[in-house]
């Protein structure tokens, strides 16, 4: 779904950031935004990618255009990608997380390589455009309805066998599980989490991700973390 | 026209005991961190006081996650009172919020008397404007809540602070499963707090029917938001009724008519929390709400709408 | 598929004590009158039980209007306890709602134990299957709320309707204000009830800033619909555990996934009320939903929903 | 608005009954349906006349042709017409309660006299087809910038000056104060409330109206009431 603002130069948005996201006229219920990744840019108009799960997905499903919608950001901090100069970027997204690295393997610009794993064919989303921009694309699904069996990550570690860690930084966007399993990988980079959250400025501590100095805020110390900072239980 | 400006801010003033408030509109506790976040928003000394997150003697790591979870009109949160403490409170916090020209009012919680006088003791000499004294976290068994619930403890727990905090105002915030919040209010009344406010969450719990666990982790949490406001209301009027001390309304509040709503019913002051984490400037639109509802209802003086209700 | 059908009403059978539901899904006392209306929409057998509007010794006209006003999610209403009184009741409303095959529980409420008594002799000698102690309506100074705040009183009144009480089964509903919703639950289990139902409506109040009335003739009234329902899951919760007798629960359900949440927290059975104002039909969709969910979650038999809540 | 439904036939309503109304999508807020009177029916439509107040209303006002509304009627009593045959009906209406009585004045074929008052000129609605389908119109104005300076109440007061109370009968619809005053004029007939409702069909006992016989319901009972049932207060 894209979203324009007429009247206001649309701000600008880096990877990793995201978007607290409200309908208008629907009074009170749903009650709290919710957060998108930032996905991309076209034009004078940003977009966002969403999978239909629950009470404000499907309001957003029924919008047409030019219904009023409320967004708040960016938000949050940002994929750092220093070190892609001299690593090649190994990406590894789960259902919907690939919008947020999506943004980050444009940047990329052809160098990254994207392990990209849904539950099944279905659930795998935008392949010739990640084909397009990845240097390489590797699917994967729970089922084998497409590409691997398996998940992203095992499709990594298979892609890793025999090769060097310290040649790739790891950036991860998708279930918790995935997060884990990733850290686990031996790679450094970063992930980034999705917690529930409220507000999403960082008043709320209610997206609380347990690292290793104590909970801190996926809406504002993260989404992004780095490997090894998050906690898993 | 900046005359006109100022003219609305004296018609917005309203007072807590000794306290002036420049409009009778706070953010409630808990839901504005420490001012940081939100003077990246708006200038905080639009508001009429910031009461802080709730601060113990040492720091609280807070519950697991999920630690929030919407439901109709409201949503439920058991962040379990995650805090600094008091020292890196007064070391890295205060001092931010208080470069603002606006009232800081913070919101303390502790096991027993003693840490909740230690921590008033402290923050007096640390030049906080106020005090808010939270006998009614559900979230944690720590919480104070037992103050909350027995009105002997909870008397002679506000007589203790009392007696420690000369210069801030003292609130006492009332838990709502208080049996009887018109005896609690005159309790705290008796013992010499400056005002009382309310309400805080309600305890609640939602599963879901898809995974069958409870949508947060520790399974009960507090309700905020829109769904209790018309139970806020009540307990406001309530409250009100029974004590001459002025009351802080809270539970729900979206808009300068919710605010109004609140003081119609006999708040003085009004506290914003949920409605921040809809729209960050929640607060700033309440206090420019009730001076727009003033205006189209030609009234002179924030302070008359108090117990205002027709009947 | 008639035997499906029969097989899938086995499925959804609980039991009230003694009673027999054909599925756990009832009225909730107040919102469905005598059963003459909602007969006009389905078939009343469809029911687990059908729960009457709440009826004194004498008749009692209820409250000015208005009686009801919509909150966030919710109503407020005080309807004051409008009812025929018990003659009118058995000679003009009982028979009509006895033709159908569906367990009838009359809901009572009085100003002392000597009235809730007689009407619970004169309702056991008419036959009906169950009756409902209201000792928690917050609409009327009679209704028995003085029965509900108070643990000692209310021990008293539930043994002495149990001793008069030998055929229907005898449900206490709670007071959502009780202090300590544990020890009431206890309470009412060892004074012989063989069910307690809950929550009753929440006291509230709204006012229209527009006019600064009250939106309730009365000011206060009672919150019910979907913006209580966490509370009222919670307390389920809390009593279900606090029990062995069971549980009915109601407060803001509107579908078969919210009955099977409160049947996830601990309900037996659960109790439809607002949601019947939002569509006739609800009560019965609730019954279908139950269905559909079990279908879902290859769920054999609707008891053993009740407190299988993962943790 | 209109509104019709293509796989049923439309339901046949008659004058002074209602329909309760909601829209869907907006999950739980608006909660409860609300009333409107049934105003006329066009071809497969079915018409409600309505001002925008609040907040379902509000919502009514976005919707869109081919939205999904929910409605259940029509409900209440009818206006009875038999005296008619023989008397004169002369209506009255206040605001939006133009709405009930319009169907009826239809039904009248030109025998109806219709006062009809608003606040201001910018309340009166309807204007043309109420002249043609009645036999006399007469517009009444709080502020006098259309017709009679004051309120239907009092034009009506003025036309019957001189004439027989009981060569009419009274038909009204339009907020409380209009009904007691037009009850007082001394005309036999029938008056319809609007209490708030919560149910509409009875169960809920929230649309109370105070008549001789004690309360009884606006939405089952009526809306129609016999003029001097209803005390008013
Ligand atoms: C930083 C961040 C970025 C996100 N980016 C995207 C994105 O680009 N595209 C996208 O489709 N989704 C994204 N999500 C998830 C998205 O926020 C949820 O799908 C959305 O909140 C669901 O709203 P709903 O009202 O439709 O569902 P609800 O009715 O609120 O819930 C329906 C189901 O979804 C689950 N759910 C609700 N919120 C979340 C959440 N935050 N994370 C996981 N599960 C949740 C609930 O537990 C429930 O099972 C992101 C989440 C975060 C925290
Ligand atoms: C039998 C009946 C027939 C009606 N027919 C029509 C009609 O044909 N056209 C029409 O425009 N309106 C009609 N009404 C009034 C209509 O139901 C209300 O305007 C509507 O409920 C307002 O809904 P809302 O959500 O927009 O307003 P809300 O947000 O609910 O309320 C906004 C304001 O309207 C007032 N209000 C709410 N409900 C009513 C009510 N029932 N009566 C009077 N004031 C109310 C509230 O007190 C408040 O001041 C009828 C009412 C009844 C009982
Ligand atoms: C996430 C969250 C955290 C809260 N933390 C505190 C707290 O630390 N101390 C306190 O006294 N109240 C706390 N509260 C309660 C609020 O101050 C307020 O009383 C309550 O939320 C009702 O207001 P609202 O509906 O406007 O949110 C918290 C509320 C929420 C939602
Ligand atoms: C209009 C109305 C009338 C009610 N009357 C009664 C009553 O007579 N006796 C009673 O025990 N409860 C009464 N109740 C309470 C309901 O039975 C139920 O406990 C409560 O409304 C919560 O359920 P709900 O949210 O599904 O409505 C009434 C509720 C409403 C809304
Ligand atoms: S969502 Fe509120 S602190 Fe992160
Ligand atoms: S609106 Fe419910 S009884 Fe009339």
């Amino acid at each position: 779904m894209g979203f324009s603002a007429p009247d206001i130069a649309l701000p600008k948005a880096e990877p990793g950031q995201f978007f607290m996201f409200g309908v208008k006229n629907c009074e009170k219920d749903p009650l709290l935004k919710r957060p998108f990744c930032y996905f991309r840019r076209r034009g004078n108009t940003l977009e966002i990618l969403y999978r239909v799960v629950g009470k404000m997905t499907s309001i957003m499903k029924g919008l047409r255009p030019g219904d009023e919608v409320e967004v708040l950001g960016p938000l949050g901090n940002v994929y750092p990608m220093a070190q892609a100069v001299c690593k090649t970027p190994l990406v590894i997204a789960g259902g919907v997380g690939i919008a947020s690295v999506y943004p980050l393997i444009e940047r990329f610009k052809g160098s990254a390589i994207l392990f990209y794993g849904g539950r099944s064919k279905k659930e795998i989303l935008l392949r010739k455009e990640l084909r397009a921009i990845s240097k390489k694309l590797v699917v994967a699904t729970d089922d084998g309805s497409m590409g691997f069996k398996g998940t992203a990550v095992d499709a990594a570690r298979d892609f890793l066998n025999g090769r060097n860690p310290d040649d790739f930084v790891l950036y991860s966007c998708g279930p918790n599980g995935m997060l884990k399993a990733a850290s686990a990988l031996g790679i450094q980079g970063y992930i980034a989490s999705e917690e529930k959250m409220a507000c999403g400025i960082g008043v709320c501590l209610g997206c609380a991700v347990k690292t290793k100095e104590g909970y801190k805020r996926a809406c504002k110390d993260g989404p992004v973390f780095k490997t090894g900072e998050i906690i898993f239980d | 026209m900046p005359a006109r400006e100022n003219n609305n801010n004296k018609r917005l003033e309203v007072k807590l005991g000794r306290l002036k408030l420049k409009n009778p509109v706070m953010t409630a506790s808990g839901t504005a961190g420490y001012g940081a976040e939100l003077a990246e928003f708006f200038d905080l000394s639009k508001l009429g006081a910031i009461v802080l997150k709730g601060i113990s003697l040492t720091p609280w790591q807070g519950n697991p996650t999920p630690r929030i979870t919407e439901t109709r009109c409201g949503m439920i949160n058991s962040i379990g009172l995650q805090n600094v403490g008091l020292d890196a409170f007064l070391r890295e916090k205060l001092p931010f919020v208080r470069q603002w020209d606006v009232p800081v009012i913070a919101n303390i919680l502790g096991t027993s008397a003693a840490e909740y006088t230690r921590l008033a003791s402290a923050l007096e000499e640390a030049g906080v404007d106020g005090i808010e004294l939270n006998v009614s976290c559900p979230n944690v068994k720590e919480g104070g809540i037992a103050f909350g619930l027995d009105l002997k403890s909870f008397a002679s727990l506000v007589r203790a602070v009392r007696a420690r905090v000369k210069k801030p105002v003292l609130i006492v915030k009332l838990s709502p499963g208080a049996p009887g919040i018109e005896e609690f209010s005159r309790a705290a009344e008796g013992e010499g707090a400056d005002a009382i406010s309310l309400i805080n969450t309600i305890p609640a719990m939602a599963i879901d029917v898809n995974t069958r666990r409870p949508l947060i982790k520790n399974r009960i949490g507090g309700l905020s938001g829109p769904a209790i406001k018309p139970i806020a209301v009540r307990m406001v009027y309530q409250a009100s009724k029974a004590v001459k001390i002025p009351v802080i309304g809270m539970g729900g509040i979206t808009t300068g008519e919710d605010a109004v709503e609140f003081m119609l019913a006999g708040a003085t002051a009004v506290a914003v929390g949920t409605a921040t984490f809809m729209d960050p400037m929640a607060v700033l639109k309440v206090v420019q709400g009730i001076g727009a509802w003033m205006e189209r209802h030609g009234i002179k003086k924030a302070s008359s709408i108090t117990g205002a209700m027709l009947t």
